[in-house]
């Protein structure tokens, strides 16, 4: 599939380009509609709790999304609030596509030499209701690939906070489709897919650290060095314009977030539980830690920090998740809490704008989680697990360390070509009238609110 | 006919219109404003960026009164509105030339 | 409880009533509270998993009812947000209160020849823990009473959005009532019910194109021109006044769409997960072809358009969702998408008001979505489907047709009647002054907002 | 552990302080890390379907405290709404860590004379993922200890809202602290704790009439009395800000509500059914009954009205949910309805300032549903259960009185005792210039919106 | 130079633009005030507790116009927002000393 | 004393209050209004029907200040408001009779 063929002169011909493309992509696989797959006569190992579980989780990943859009919806000024929304919203349908097309299959499907899945199980062909037994064994093939879906569809819309309130939208769908298909399927592909080359690292990333924290944010840093920084002085940048509306959406990620993390124990039960409660307590830990180092820096607990916190505690546990118990969860959460905080101070050191801190939450809070895992992990909470640093195991934080290093070097340098690319043909960002208008009328004709 | 514009502070909106309501002025309009002045804004902090809120809430109270009348009105919004701290706001007084009710056409004091 | 004191004069004299005959039925049915359905000493089937997959579908379900409550509150004017939410959320009370009273007994109970069941299950006797063998066999048969009651409170909130901004509340109480009794519990019946007369037509309806959404979207055109336009000249009428509101709703709903039909195959496994696919995929592939056609139409893809995509998708793939796969659901979707776009500019043509779509989106999204079924339905994807035109048979697709030209003319008919009715008599529509006042003050005496 | 050596001088300094002891606390249990629950070799006894439900319902009663936090956060006006969302999302990190570290082994842990229980379990120590047999022995015991930390999280919530827009945050912090320690883990430990000494007396509670919504309700009693009425003059203030987000609130508590109640049958299956279907039914009923008598004596049917209708209509199923029948359910929530309705004007009457009624539904409504359990409950919907006075026997009405009464007494005083001396101590109150200035301004440093 | 300040229904707003419009005058501003009379508040009542509403939505519109064109758009304001009923609003007339537009620093009529 | 009413694009209010402030200007007030004239207004289309939205948001800025200084006030707003495209907005001045400072009760070119 070469969406690099795609060549736009306006965003609507672009369009109806696109739209074109999918027709003809459709009428390519609709024959294969037929061979589409079935309910086996016997399908002996599905387990109806099991697949109640990964069902319910799949659905709490997909509200994630929206959880998302509101999360940063409320930071955004109110001229730009339905731009941001959308930019999480539409992931939800475009990388659905892509995923059931080509993109579980580059992720999940046969590998090539470890390094990327062939298209042997593009159009969904061979992923059926039957159990995949390496993936999923208990479980349909379908529900584990939903599960996954879900993944793929929130990680690009993690980005957008990093440039949020100038990115023009044509030029964001079509990043999408090609970093989903450049960065996230290929480190999907490495570090989950039963084949992939850094399995032989024995790094461990439970439910995305790697796959999801650090590419996104490690795209976010380059995006915002490639798209720089929002127009006008400083005077004009107002506070978040809702919130509540913030808070509402962060609470949605959290409660999202159990499935996300407990959703990739693949099963309900023990692992499942053990992961649900170190996301839990992180989230709690972080929350704390952010708000009394703010309050002691700052002289104020503020709602936002509050918020930030949680987030920052849940990207951190995340790679953990299915490796620490509650004691070590609270200790993770409590520095992620810290360090982000410190993190997000970064941007205005360095001078980059990175205007809802996609780098500093997923990026820093993600390479911590990954760290720490390597530091926290442990056999007697999950016996597939190595030990880490404090059960005196040096090999899995090394791993950590080097599977942290090639995946940012590889996001990074991978997503500045991109980036850069878009940029030169398409533009990335929106004109200066267009962002003094506000997302919203520009790129979408309409405004959030007539009260 | 006199128009008196008085920019006050938001909470003290109640204590102004209950003073002037029992004084006998039977009309008056509010607006939201902003206020930019001597009063210092405050800082508020989000993710570590400070923003400084210059612009304070207050309310524009218009209150459009016969001339001699017009003494009465501000003795009594000063006296309701005042706290004693910068930003308690400032009136202005015009001059109307006409006054007209719309569901009546009447015109001038009759109007009020 | 003696709520019979009251003595209501006006339009709650309507209420009045309601109130009384809910005492009625109560009074008639207390004493058969000590034989309660109980917990029998042996429930040899009931399947631990497939009972949590129901009971999380249940309340998925029952979250989109609120979540409709925004999707159309978002769109409204700031005056009549509050009457707008209450007309969806009222319905969880009312529907509630009828299905558990007689409604379940009328669709799901031992059927009269066919046509409507009798009132032996009425205050649910006979409707215990046990599995009921024919609807649910590895479930409680009160856990299937359950999810059925959350189709019929969404149903006819459904209908609200097409003459919102000017519905009497006390009139719509009594509407509510009377129309979940002679439309949607017939049509239930005659589909769903393992006696139901339909069934000898061998129409398919995996989770209720036809009982849901065709009802809910003939009724509403009928309640167009029953009602009437909304007043002022067109100038007046403002854009939706919240569309970060409209945007969490359409979430909501797509969130709980997978109840919906996942929950359809009532057991948690391989039909649940395929109907959970189909559900997604078509949702994502209506929103993009929204999108797309709305871009190239209209010089810009709007978030709204974006959300109306994805809830046009779900009405469409819902009565097949549990008999295609993901690429055929990628085109029932497309196809929804364009459709749906398309007809909702009808109503500019043919110059009624349906104000939020209800015709546009559930009747044609529903009429399509019934047809399409009859496309590209297949065995190979669920044994207890028939093979559709795709696959060369042609009866399906008949059948098909003919159940969805039975079901518009019956509901048209019944519901043209009862709104004509109430109309004459209590009146189904406020005052002048009340409208240009909005119903949250008018009809509620409160407000949305005091900001 | 003694969290009265807290001395706080200035709320930065008992910032710092709770953190530094927070530390300790960490390093203190740490080593204890490697003798972490772990996921034992064999657990033949989990249920996946059981454990399914169990998660999924803990995630859902997780969704209630920002569901409360927006319910709550409405009703206020626009300058308090950050301050009150605040004190329902700040619960979720502060408690989380009370339970794990230590709430958890005094509610539920070894029993030290059915009193209070011990610190054994401090830590989680011994709550591991195999199943504990007692509370639930289908599901891995961190499953059950994290469903019941969502019940500990939100009662301390529900306290605030008879003192909103008041409420200094830093004594909340403190306060959350000690209330939960001094009145929830011990009115838990006696009603809930398999040795705990309230069940001698043979009171029922299924879900936390008593545990949660007595003591939250009485605390709420004892907190109006001692911080007072809100300043400024009656005319100043203002309805509630927002109440479309508050029946965002009340869906999403609804929402949550079954995992509450439903989840507390600690299984999936047919008791879960049986609590699911009473909970929803009694919401149902108390919606309509509060509607109309409000419709009745004041002229307007409200949504306010609704929406409060249903929380109380849930608070008085609660205790009742797995003991009685739908239509038993029905009676009980249109009582509530009603109850709670003039409940809340006591306070008009009595003349204190139950801001957003904690007292009126949570304590009424708690108090009304333990001694309606000991009327309706039955043997025939719950083998475990105790008829009541509707099947000829008294001992459980007598028993649920006397559990009540002892709880209110307890209750009250101790919560009188601690609000008094905190607010001698650390002060409960913002001052003056706070309070008009908003909460969260001032206990903040943000604006709720900047449109 | 006249400045007429009316303040009016918001439901009249369309009409009254629509009526100017169509007479010449080309622009106006608009802000929302609320407005305290002698029409009636209403009582809104919060789960038992009443609340009396006394101020009451209205708009503002203030059109600049010269002195002849006055008394034309209060006769348009007067008819088009007019519904007879208590609260239909007032129209205050002041002296404008001077206007300058903006973008071409143009003053007086031509300003306009 | 004049009292300047500046109507200007809402993303220039921030330059021209720097510029105000620079100049010495204490105090003034901001309103959010919405404006009507030539600059035209947008469609905005939703589910296919188009609003048109002739209202645009505008800020109102008053400012009263003594009248040697009105000139240099005015400039002041010209030079920062000025985007050279239709919809730049308008300045009026009007003339005012007293200012009084709540606070004090100081009245003229004290209050200010
Ligand atoms: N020259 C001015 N023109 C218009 N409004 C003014 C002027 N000076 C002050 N104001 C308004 O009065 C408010 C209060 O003024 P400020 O200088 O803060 O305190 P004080 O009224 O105590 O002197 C300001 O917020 C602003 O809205
Ligand atoms: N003296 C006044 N000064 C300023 N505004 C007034 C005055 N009197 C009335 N208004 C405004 O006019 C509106 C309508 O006035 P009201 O007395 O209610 O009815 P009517 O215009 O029919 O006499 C009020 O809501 C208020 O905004
Ligand atoms: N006669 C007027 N009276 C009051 N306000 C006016 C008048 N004319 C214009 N305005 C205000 O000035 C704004 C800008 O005017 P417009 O005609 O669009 O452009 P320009 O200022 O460049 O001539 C309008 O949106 C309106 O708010």
């Amino acid at each position: 599939m070469t969406t690099t063929r795609f060549h736009f002169e306006t965003p609507s011909r672009s369009a109806i380009r696109i739209a074109l493309f999918t027709l003809f992509l459709l009428a390519a696989v609709l024959p294969a509609m037929a061979q589409a797959p079935s309910v086996p006569a016997q399908t002996p190992k599905i387990d109806s709790g099991d697949t109640a579980w990964m069902l319910f989780s799949t659905a709490l990943v997909m509200l994630m999304t929206p959880g998302l859009a509101l999360f940063y919806g409320g930071m955004v000024r109110k001229k730009n609030v339905l731009g941001t929304i959308m930019q999480s919203f539409i992931s939800l349908a475009v990388i659905t596509l892509v995923w059931v097309l080509y993109g579980y299959s580059l992720a999940f499907g046969p590998s090539f030499h470890g390094v990327i899945g062939t298209l042997e199980w593009a159009g969904l062909a061979h992923v059926g209701l039957d159990p995949n037994p390496v993936y999923a064994p208990t479980v349909p093939h379908q529900t584990f690939m939903m599960f996954q879906m879900m993944f793929a569809i929130i990680t690009p819309a993690l980005i957008t906070g990093a440039i949020a309130e100038r990115l023009k939208f044509s030029t964001y769908l079509v990043f999408m489709v090609l970093w989903s298909t450049l960065v996230y399927a290929p480190v999907a592909h490495w570090v989950w897919n039963a084949d992939g080359w850094m399995h032989s690292l024995g790094a461990l990333d439970f439910a995305g650290g790697l796959v999801v924290h650090i590419t996104s944010g490690v795209t976010a840093l380059a995006a915002v060095f490639v798209v720089g920084k929002r127009r006008g002085h400083s005077g004009e940048l107002t506070p978040p314009h809702n919130l509540t509306m913030t808070l509402l959406g962060a609470s949605l990620l959290w409660f999202g977030w159990f499935g996300f993390n407990a959703g990739s124990a693949i099963a309900s039960g023990a692992l499942a539980t053990s992961a649900f409660v170190a996301t839990h307590v992180a989230a709690a830990s972080a929350t704390l830690s952010w708000l009394f180092i703010e309050w002691k820096h700052r002289g104020q607990p503020t709602v936002l920090g509050a918020a930030s916190g949680a987030v920052a505690g849940l990207v951190a546990i995340t790679p953990a998740s299915g490796y620490v118990g509650p004691l070590a969860a609270i200790v993770i959460g409590g520095l992620a809490g810290g360090v982000c905080y410190f993190a997000i101070s970064l941007k205005s050191f360095f001078q980059y704008d990175d205007s809802l801190d996609a780098v500093g939450v997923h990026g820093v809070g993600g390479t911590l989680g990954a760290l720490l895992t390597g530091i926290f992990a442990s056999k007697a909470i999950n016996a597939a697990a190595h030990d880490g640093l404090l059960y005196g195991t040096m090999s899995l934080f090394a791993a950590q360390a080097e599977s942290v290093a090639i995946v940012i070097v590889y996001t990074f340098t991978v997503s500045w070509l991109l980036l850069k690319a878009l940029d030169a043909t398409l533009g990335l960002r929106v004109t200066h009238e267009h962002e003094l208008e506000g997302l919203d009328l520009s790129q979408h004709g309409e405004s959030g609110y007539s009260f | 006919m006199k128009k008196i514009e008085a920019i006050i502070r938001p909470h003290k909106l109640d204590e102004v219109r209950d003073a002037l309501q029992e004084a006998g002025f039977r009309g008056l309009t509010v607006t939201e404003v902003k206020g930019y002045g001597r009063q210092m804004g405050h800082n508020e902090i989000y993710r570590g960026s400070e923003y400084t809120i210059n612009f304070l809430p207050k309310v524009k109270v218009e209150i459009v009164c016969s001339d001699d009348k017009t003494e009465k009105a501000v003795d009594l919004i000063v006296k309701n509105a005042r706290t004693g701290e910068v930003g308690d706001g400032k009136i202005f007084i015009l001059a109307v030339e006409e006054v007209i009710r719309v569901r009546t056409g009447e015109v001038g004091d009759d109007a009020l």
